[in-house]
């Protein structure tokens, strides 16, 4: 019961910080904050990606992006490390029971769709709301109906650590093309910007983008697959 | 600094004069001693015929060479006390070798009988003679704090730690002597001496019938007449040293002899009064009142 | 004093050869780990016999002599119910300080030794470690019947009967018990014995000490010490 | 509005911490975090917040005037990046809870004291 | 010159690569991450080149071409240079030590480990807060998974419990960051900088966020519970890793970030670090797991320097410099030890002593655990003394205190922990396995302490006079301690020779310096004469010693402050394990530790309160104290005292003299111990009497000198030990000497040169002969021995000699002391004091004559029958020393004389000389006539006893008057045990060890403190989130208040 009080009384002490901070917040009316402002007003000139989020995530701050995929590789790792499935451990007949027809059928129809539309998302990543991360969840999600639908399925690991890996070092290799070839590492400027809005615009920004977005639905992939195969080979 | 063989003719002869003092002292007040409890008494001459005797033994024993070499460190503790202390005031023949040191060097000078009658009796291997060092010792360290004490006081006195200078600052009077201006130090002191002197009450470290005889059971002979030698010689010499420092020296050995012999009756008077300390009794008891009147001696002169 | 008590009057007898348990041989072991045997009597003990020493004469010894009879040191050792008799001789009625003659706590500082009254076995053993312990010269004085010829207790089985077959005896004071009075007349006799150079027993007992110790071994069972105690 | 956005931030940033503080549950907890997480994205979110702005993706007409016609995007690029670490936090506690719940068939947080002092 | 973003290009790009390969193909996966680190490291060593060797100027790495603030820069510094090859030297050492394990978890994990190397570069490097954050985030993420390489149940619940804490810590980081964006419209650390957050409303906040996850990051006392868990659960390669590498990383985090906030916030940091500090360190007192031992020292090393950066300010351009040191040594050493931890493989402290058979890894523990505490010549020695100089010149003594309490803390386990693994027996189940690639990052990580300790040494104020020349001759003698006793022994001597010849002439004259420099180098001479005796190898012994005496001697040298507490902590440490290496000399050996470390840092305090009143590092400084001035002459006094073992801090001492080997006591009680008399002779030279405040501490020093000499003495009637007897005798004899010079008197102070050089000979030669003896009978108590004068005749008259000299009993030298002694104690009127210094002095006896008697006298022994005289290389240095003594006595003038007259330059001449004749205005003393006449009337009554007694026979052992009996053993007739029971019937009251039981009051209370601390760490990993979160409440409303 202390302990309670004394957590009530701590998340009030938090809540007064938040209070704090709450009373020098106002919601501005004009975007006033330089830096926003100079992402706004440049990014399209500067990146050629109509989607300044965009520009931000794979461009500007493309260092964190390549800090992101990294945490979501670590992830991978981790987990499949940590889960490891020794071969002596796989039973391969286990029990498992049968999921419904319209589970089974229906995912069959909207899986492909599905991947098609994570596809779409990280194609366009620099045009419309989306890009890599999205798509690769997308697509990721896909992967867990099929699961969902078949609990026996394998993720197939060779290829899932394969189209990480090869992503993974595409995203560098664009990055030091950039570093090489243009302003600096992650640069995207080592292509040509091209038409602003199109397709083939924006530079590498949606090449990495792809890259992300397969690397990413391969990660999460990984994880799913991982997690779900080790819950599986426990239940047995 | 006089290394001349005149002076050390001289000092012979005031060796041999209180020596023979030292023995006559001795069979005196045993003498008077004996007449207390109503009995004769030994005869006067009888410590030098226990010396012939002792020297004139026909066999003797020797348990190693420290045993053999401690009578002669006890004598020469006794020799030496005596050696470094002025006798007759105002006296070339009578100073010994007292521009050795001063009064500390006296007072130092009295360990070096003790150590060599400790280790001599060490070496005899006797569990009696030991024991008797180590109360005799241990008794020691107390009856040096009150003496400490008026030492110290003196010197703050008298300016000065020379003996000769103590003595002549004490010229002029019988109201000049120390007892007089300094009562506190002279009673701590005289206190210790009782100690010092070994009389009962003081007199666990013989004790002759308990541990017979304390330091130097196993010592006969040659060896027991060096000490005896030695006895009648530190006598002498320490209660000249008491007279020197507290009762106006002595200008004559007239003087002397009555001083020392005073002085000397003096522990023996008490010897006669009160039976015998147990050994952590004497400690406490010297760090108690003559401590006490010691720290007063130095106290009233603050 | 008589020479009645020769050596040769009694034969010699050989006793069985008795080792005290604490005597017997022992091993200890060394800090370094090396093993000692200990034989205690042999390594603890000196072992020599003693030698007789050089009676002198001429005026110095004569001297020494008086000088010695003057002062007799008396080791306070009472071996039986005569040294009852023993310190009154310090009361102011005997005083026998006046005489020279003082009590010593220890055989090493005493010439002279008091046998008061019987010896039984077991003390006889401690009077002659106590007597050889004594620097010579020294003076023996059987004091009462019991020294002589066992007196009251003759046929006992656990004293001596004669005290001149153990140690070798300078004065006897007969009677049953002597008064103090007849202490200080066997004081008065040995003075006059020894200014006369009579009083050199000391010396008898190590010329004929062979036949001293078979006495004492032969009643003495459990003889447990050196032949001589320096 | 904006202000609703953000004080419903913290205030799923509070219930995510009492979640996390209070709960004995490790999945619970974890779910505590993921809210807290969601809480935090919510704040971040809303400081990009401009009156009346729609979100910083243009075309072409709009690429001239776009200061006027957007919201500021760099809490919005934040954001992806922290729901991606919340992401990763996330599945890496599920493997830790999959694991301890392995090692003693409990998901009792007072069941793992172990290690302590 | 290759670009620091390569190191993030590389390691991803092999990180990607190695999620290929096949989880057979371990061994390509190895070579993989070894190059990728081989890679890195040379990266950035190559940077750091080009900053130390070329000056270039920083180096700023735009990415994706667009400047700050716009996009992410990185920077490379001289900083960023020497903090990523730090981490990088770590990062490659801790992968090659981590081969097997990572091999066995597979590629996976290699993976993980180049991207946490990785993820820490750019954390460095990073200028933009929310990358900070995701790498933040990534390096955490990456431990996260490190953790659990040894799928250890318990790292699961320690990675749990780091999961939850960092992830509470990011998500408040993030509010920090994007508020901090609100405020101030930039993620650029500089932009952020330049609008000064604390001037805009709310700003505090956002930084305080930022701030307090920072802090948090850093694992401060007590929101850490998950931090030691980790510390303690993962593998020790890992921790190793987070120990050295990412504390690195944090702690220049918290650095880089400093500046954001200005001072408001720096007071904070430094409280905040000086809790942790401490109480990470106090907690640290009651470990045994050696893994969490060192997670509770790393975090308090880190509290240390996260202190160093709040602490900025006072602390000026050194601030890095400082800061630098101390993380070096903590790098260097906590890699090292989380890296032995790992090959020992020990579940508690005491395990460690398998080391005890691999002495080249047991003096790298050493090594490790000294660079800790701040020993020179270690980084951290230069890093603490400037940083309390820097504080004290500003006034900051509540600092200083922290400080020195927290290191004193950790010097608590520290050396317990030593300790163990130096004497404890070699633990059966415990075996070490040669590895190559587990042995050379240690070995590497030791090299490296020492190298920066010679390379950062000119860095500090006078560092540049530092005499490593004797230090160099200790590295020899520790190479070549394969040689044999004798080789080394004569080497040892003719070294210390060679070094006396060349100093004397540099001494200019200086006769107290001379004298010291005769004590301590001829000393060091005889005593290791006495070593020849030895066979075998003595592993060890002889770079210790050396050390110990180059410490002396850099003692002699010192110009400056700085080289004297150098020398002071070499002596030290030397010192230690000399007295180490007795037998039973374990606690001993700990807590004269302890109290020379206090005393050091006492001793510190007081350097630096000199150094504060003028700026001035010269030894001339101490006589102008102006800041706190009887403060300083305390703690000086006081710390020079815990050498000294006066009252109070002595209870070191009867130990740990006792319990040494038989050529060290010597060394410890006759030389090591006027270490402590220097020092307070060179203290009193400058204090002098008129410094205010001086006279009352020369008082109250004056009546703790009587009351030691007088308790050392009565300590020592009652010791039943040998050794330990002569150990007392020393604390006594050290009693004197302080209450001698504490006169400030010509008188005094010769007194004190007396005794000093006195007690040197007599103790030298007592523990000599007594030692030898010791060791041949194979027992310390007396009463176990016995009549050795028949056996060990040469030994007696050592003895005896050295006991006619305690004594004082003329006419030999010891009478000297005694006589100016009580001239002085006269003239300057401490008449009670010096009576109970006389009652000392003759208390002496008692244990003087038990000593003699028990050893020589008395009964011989059964055992003891075939003993031959002790050696005769003990005897040569003790008879040496003896006509030393007799020199000394017959011509006192000549050693007396000439300091009288090097004295009169400081105090009233009132000591006069008259040919052989010495003279006060209170008495006169010829110690050459007393020889003569004593020696002369000595022989001529020794003539007259070989007339008298013609012919005396020799008798056996028992031959003596046993009331008529006879004795049957000669234990039983042996008198020594408790021979003075009346005394201590009477005063044995005096002897009740108060004192120590005072010291175990004292330290049980901090163990019971430190238990009762530690109960915090429940283990409960929701407990530990909620001290976060209670950390952060806490921390808002104490800096901000509620605002």
């Amino acid at each position: 019961m202390i302990k309670k009080i004394l957590i009530i009384g701590l998340l009030a002490g938090v809540g007064l910080i938040f209070f704090n901070l709450l009373q020098v917040y106002h919601v501005p009316t004009e975007l006033n904050n330089k830096l926003g402002a100079y992402y706004a007003e440049n990014a399209a000139t500067q990146v050629g990606a109509a989607n300044i989020i965009s520009a931000i995530v794979v461009t500007y701050r493309g260092f964190d992006t390549l800090g992101e995929v990294t945490i979501l590789f670590l992830a991978a790792s981790i987990i499949s490390f940590v889960l490891k499935v020794r071969k002596e451990d796989i039973v391969s007949d286990r029990f498992t029971s049968p999921n419904s027809e319209i589970l089974i059928y229906s995912s069959q129809i909207i899986v492909p769709v599905i991947f098609l539309v994570g596809i779409y998302i990280f194609i366009n990543g620099h045009l419309t709301p989306g890009g890599g991360f999205q798509g690769g969840a997308v697509i990721a999600s896909g992967v867990l109906l099929m699961m969902l639908a078949n609990p026996s399925m394998k993720v197939s690991h060779n290829l899932v650590a394969f189209v990480e890996s090869i992503s993974g070092i595409a995203f560098v290799v664009l990055g030091v093309l950039g570093l090489v070839l243009a302003g600096g590492f992650l640069d995207n400027r080592f292509l040509p910007l091209g038409e602003f809005g199109t397709m083939l615009s924006a530079g590498a920004l949606p090449l990495i983008y792809i890259f992300i977005g397969l690397k990413v639905g391969a990660e999460l992939s990984n994880i799913i697959g991982t997690i779900s195969y080790n819950q599986n080979e426990k239940n047995s | 600094m006089d290394y001349s063989i005149t002076k050390f003719l001289w000092t012979l002869l005031g060796l041999f004069i209180v020596t023979n003092w030292g023995m006559l002292m001795s069979s005196t007040i045993r003498r008077i001693g004996a007449r207390v409890s109503g009995r004769i008494g030994i005869p006067w001459y009888q410590p030098w015929v226990d010396l012939t005797k002792l020297y004139s033994l026909k066999s003797q024993v020797s348990h190693g060479t420290m045993f053999y070499l401690g009578p002669v460190f006890r004598l020469m503790g006794g020799v030496g006390l005596f050696l470094f202390l002025p006798m007759i005031f105002g006296s070339w023949h009578w100073s010994n070798y007292s521009f050795s040191g001063d009064l500390v060097l006296i007072l130092y000078f009295q360990l070096f009988g003790m150590l060599g009658m400790a280790l001599g009796a060490g070496e005899g291997g006797h569990p009696y003679s030991t024991i008797g060092v180590s109360r005799g010792l241990a008794q020691f360290t107390t009856i040096e704090v009150p003496m400490t004490l008026a030492v110290i006081s003196i010197a703050i006195q008298y300016h000065t730690l020379s003996i000769s200078q103590i003595v002549a600052a004490q010229q002029g009077g019988f109201f000049t002597w120390t007892v007089w201006t300094n009562p506190f130090a002279t009673g701590a002191a005289m206190l210790s001496l009782l100690g010092a002197f070994g009389h009962s009450p003081f007199n666990l470290i013989q004790a002759p019938n308990e541990i017979p005889i304390g330091p130097p059971t196993e010592y006969h002979g040659v060896f027991l007449g060096f000490l005896r030698t030695n006895n009648a010689i530190l006598h002498v010499a320490e209660a000249a040293l008491f007279m020197n420092l507290f009762f106006g020296g002595a200008t004559n050995w007239i003087e002397l002899i009555v001083k020392t012999f005073l002085i000397y009756f003096w522990s023996v008077f008490v010897g006669m009064v009160f039976p015998r300390f147990r050994i952590e009794q004497s400690v406490r008891w010297f760090l108690k009142i003559p401590t006490l009147l010691g720290i007063l001696a130095i106290v009233i002169f603050l | 004093m008589e020479k009645e008590n020769k050596p040769q009057d009694i034969p010699v007898v050989k006793t069985k050869n008795f080792i005290a348990p604490e005597n017997e041989k022992r091993t200890v072991t060394a800090p370094d780990g090396s093993l000692i045997e200990v034989d205690p009597i042999n390594d603890y003990f000196c072992q020599e016999r003693p030698e007789e020493y050089k009676v002198k004469s001429g005026a110095v010894e004569k001297f020494l002599n008086w000088a010695r009879a003057e002062s007799l040191w008396v080791l306070g050792f009472g071996t039986g119910c005569g040294s009852i008799e023993i310190p009154p001789l310090v009361t102011p009625r005997f005083d026998m300080y006046r005489y020279g003659v003082q009590m010593r706590p220890t055989p090493r500082q005493s010439n002279v030794f008091i046998i008061s009254g019987y010896l039984s076995v077991k003390t006889l053993k401690r009077a002659i470690r106590s007597y050889e312990q004594m620097p010579s010269p020294k003076y023996v004085i059987g004091l009462g019947s019991c020294t002589i010829n066992g007196g009251m207790y003759w046929d006992s089985y656990n004293t001596i009967n004669r005290l001149d077959h153990y140690l070798p005896v300078d004065v006897y004071i007969a009677g049953c018990m002597p008064r103090p009075e007849a202490l200080l007349a066997g004081f008065a006799k040995l003075k006059e014995l020894i200014k006369a150079g009579k009083a050199e027993k000391a010396n008898e007992y190590i010329r004929n000490l062979d036949w001293y110790k078979a006495n004492q071994k032969k009643i003495i069972k459990d003889w447990n010490m050196p032949d001589y105690n320096w | 509005m904006g202000y609703i956005i953000i004080i419903t931030g913290f205030l799923l940033v509070l219930i995510g911490l009492w979640g996390i503080l209070s709960q004995k549950n490790l999945i619970k907890i974890i779910l505590g975090f993921t809210i807290f997480d969601t809480g935090i994205n919510v704040v971040m979110v809303s400081i990009g917040y401009v009156k009346g702005k729609t979100a910083p993706i243009l075309d072409i007409i709009s690429a001239k005037d776009a200061l006027k016609s957007v919201v500021d995007p760099v809490p919005q690029a934040l954001v992806l990046t922290s729901i991606v670490i919340g992401l990763g936090v996330s599945a890496l506690m599920l493997v830790y809870a999959i694991k301890l719940h392995h090692d003693k068939k409990s998901l009792d947080i007072n069941n793992f004291k172990d290690l302590k002092w | 010159m290759v670009t620091p973003i390569y190191i993030v290009a590389v390691i991803l790009g092999l990180a990607f690569l190695l999620g290929i390969l096949k989880s057979s193909m371990t061994r390509l996966g190895s070579i993989l991450m070894i190059g990728g680190l081989v890679f890195i490291t040379f990266v950035s060593g190559q940077w750091l080149y080009e900053f130390l060797v070329n000056h270039r100027a920083t180096d700023i790495i735009y990415t994706a071409g667009f400047l700050p603030p716009y996009a992410i820069n990185l920077q490379m510094g001289l900083n960023e240079a020497i903090l990523t090859t730090m981490i990088n030297i770590v990062g490659l050492l801790g992968g090659i030590y981590l081969l097997d394990s990572l091999k066995k978890t597979g590629i996976n994990s290699m993976a993980i480990f180049i991207v946490f190397v990785m993820s820490l570069n750019v954390i460095v490097m990073t200028r933009d807060i929310f990358n900070l954050f995701v790498f933040l985030e990534i390096s955490s993420i990456a431990t996260g998974g490190l953790i659990l390489l040894d799928n250890k149940r318990k790292a699961f619940q320690a990675g749990m419990k780091y999961i939850i804490a960092t992830g509470i810590i990011s998500n408040f980081l993030l509010i920090g960051i994007i508020f901090s964006y609100y405020f101030a419209s930039s993620l650029n650390i500089d932009g952020l900088i330049a609008a000064n957050l604390m001037s805009i409303k709310g700003g505090a906040i956002a930084l305080f966020t930022i701030y307090v996850s920072i802090i948090l990051e850093l694992k401060p006392f007590p929101a850490n519970g998950w931090g030691i868990d980790v510390y303690t659960a993962s593998n020790p390669g890992i921790s190793a890793l987070i120990s050295a590498g990412s504390a690195t990383a944090a702690l220049f985090v918290a650095y880089k970030l400093m500046p954001m906030g200005g001072s408001f916030w720096l007071p904070y940091f430094a409280i905040i670090g000086a809790i942790t500090f401490i109480g990470s360190n106090l907690m640290g007192t009651r470990q045994e797991n050696p893994n969490r031992l060192l997670g509770y020292s790393s975090i308090g090393q880190v509290g240390l320097i996260l202190m160093i950066i709040g602490l900025s300010p006072y602390l000026g351009k050194d601030t890095l410099l400082i800061g630098f040191s101390i993380l070096i040594s903590h790098y260097a050493a906590k890699a090292g030890l989380f890296w032995l931890s790992g090959i020992i493989k020990s579940k508690n402290i005491q395990g460690w002593s398998a080391l005890r058979k691999h002495p080249y890894l047991l003096f790298l523990f050493g090594t490790f655990i000294f660079a800790l505490i701040g020993f020179p010549p270690f980084p951290s020695f230069f890093g603490k003394w400037n940083l309390i100089m820097a504080l004290a010149a500003h006034g900051q003594y509540a600092w200083m205190t922290a400080i020195l309490a927290g290191s004193f803390t950790e010097a608590i386990y520290l050396f317990k922990w030593l300790g163990y693994s130096i004497k404890l027996e070699v633990p059966e189940d415990i075996t070490i396995k040669f590895e190559w690639n587990k042995y050379l990052p240690i070995y590497l990580m030791g090299i490296l302490l020492y190298f920066m300790g010679m390379y950062l040494a000119p860095f500090t104020e006078g560092g540049v006079y530092i005499n490593f020349l004797p230090l160099a001759f200790v590295f020899l003698l520790f190479a070549l301690d394969f040689l044999p006793v004798y080789v080394k022994n004569t080497l040892s001597i003719a070294g210390i020779i060679w070094y006396m010849v060349r100093l004397f002439p540099l001494l200019e004259h200086d006769l107290m310096r001379e004298i010291f420099a005769g004590i301590f180098l001829g000393g060091a001479v005889l005593t290791l004469v006495a070593g020849y005796a030895k066979k075998g190898k003595r592993p060890g012994f002889y770079p210790m010693a050396l050390l110990m005496f180059s410490g002396l001697v850099g003692l002699i040298e010192a110009n400056t402050l700085l080289e004297f507490f150098f020398s002071w902590e070499l002596m030290t440490a030397g010192s230690y394990f000399l007295i180490i290496r007795g037998k039973r000399s374990m606690p001993h050996g700990y807590s004269y530790m302890l109290f020379s470390i206090g005393g050091a840092y006492a001793i510190l305090f007081g350097l630096a309160l000199a150094y504060a009143s003028g700026l001035n590092i010269s030894l001339a400084a101490l006589g102008h104290i102006t800041q706190l001035t009887t403060l300083a002459y305390t703690l000086l006094a006081v710390g020079f005292m815990t050498k000294t073992a006066s009252l109070g801090l002595h209870i070191w001492l009867p130990g740990a003299h006792g319990e040494a080997e038989s050529d060290v006591s010597p060394m410890v009680s006759a030389i090591l111990l006027k270490a402590g008399v220097f020092g307070l002779m060179l203290l009193f030279f400058y204090m002098g009497t008129g410094t205010p405040g001086s006279e009352k501490l020369l008082y109250v020093l004056g009546w703790v000198g009587a009351l030691t000499a007088l308790s050392g003495n009565l300590g020592a009637v009652f010791q039943e030990d040998a050794k330990r007897l002569l150990a007392y005798s020393s604390i006594g004899q050290l009693g004197y000497i302080l209450f001698s010079i504490t006169m400030m008197t010509q008188l005094g102070w010769l007194a004190g040169f007396t005794y000093t050089i006195n007690h040197f000979m007599f103790k030298a030669i007592l523990f000599l002969v007594i030692g030898g003896i010791v060791v041949k009978l194979g027992t310390h108590n007396m009463y176990e021995m016995g009549g050795m004068i028949k056996k060990m005749p040469y030994s007696f008259v050592a003895v005896l000699i050295s006991i006619i000299v305690i004594g004082g009993i003329p006419p030999l030298s010891g009478f000297a002391g005694k006589w100016l002694l009580y001239n002085a104690v006269i003239q300057k009127g401490w008449y009670f004091q010096g009576v109970v210094v006389f009652f000392a002095g003759v208390i002496a006896f008692l244990y003087l004559f038990k000593l003699i008697h028990s050893v020589f006298l008395g009964q011989l022994k059964d055992n003891h029958r075939n003993m031959k005289e002790i050696s005769a290389w003990i005897l040569i240095p003790s008879y040496i020393l003896i006509i030393g003594i007799m020199v000394f006595s017959a011509f006192p003038q000549w050693v007396l004389k000439p300091i009288g007259n090097m004295l009169t330059v400081y105090f009233p001449k009132s000591l006069y000389w008259q040919g052989t004749r010495a003279f006060t205005s209170l008495g006169y003393w010829d110690g050459t006539t007393t020889m003569i006449v004593v020696v002369t009337a000595f022989t001529l009554l020794l003539g007259w006893l070989v007339i008298a007694s013609k012919k005396v026979k020799r008798i056996g052992q028992f031959n003596i008057v046993y009331a008529a009996e006879r004795p049957y053993r000669p234990e039983t007739t042996h008198v020594s045990y408790n021979i003075y029971a009346g005394y201590k019937k009477a005063l044995g009251f005096l002897v009740t060890p108060v004192v120590e039981t005072f010291w175990e009051n004292v330290s049980d209370m901090v163990l019971d403190f430190s238990g009762w601390l530690r109960r915090i760490y429940s283990g409960n990993m929701q407990n530990y989130a909620l001290h976060v979160v209670l950390f952060i409440v806490v921390f808002y409303l104490i800096a901000l208040g509620g605002l």
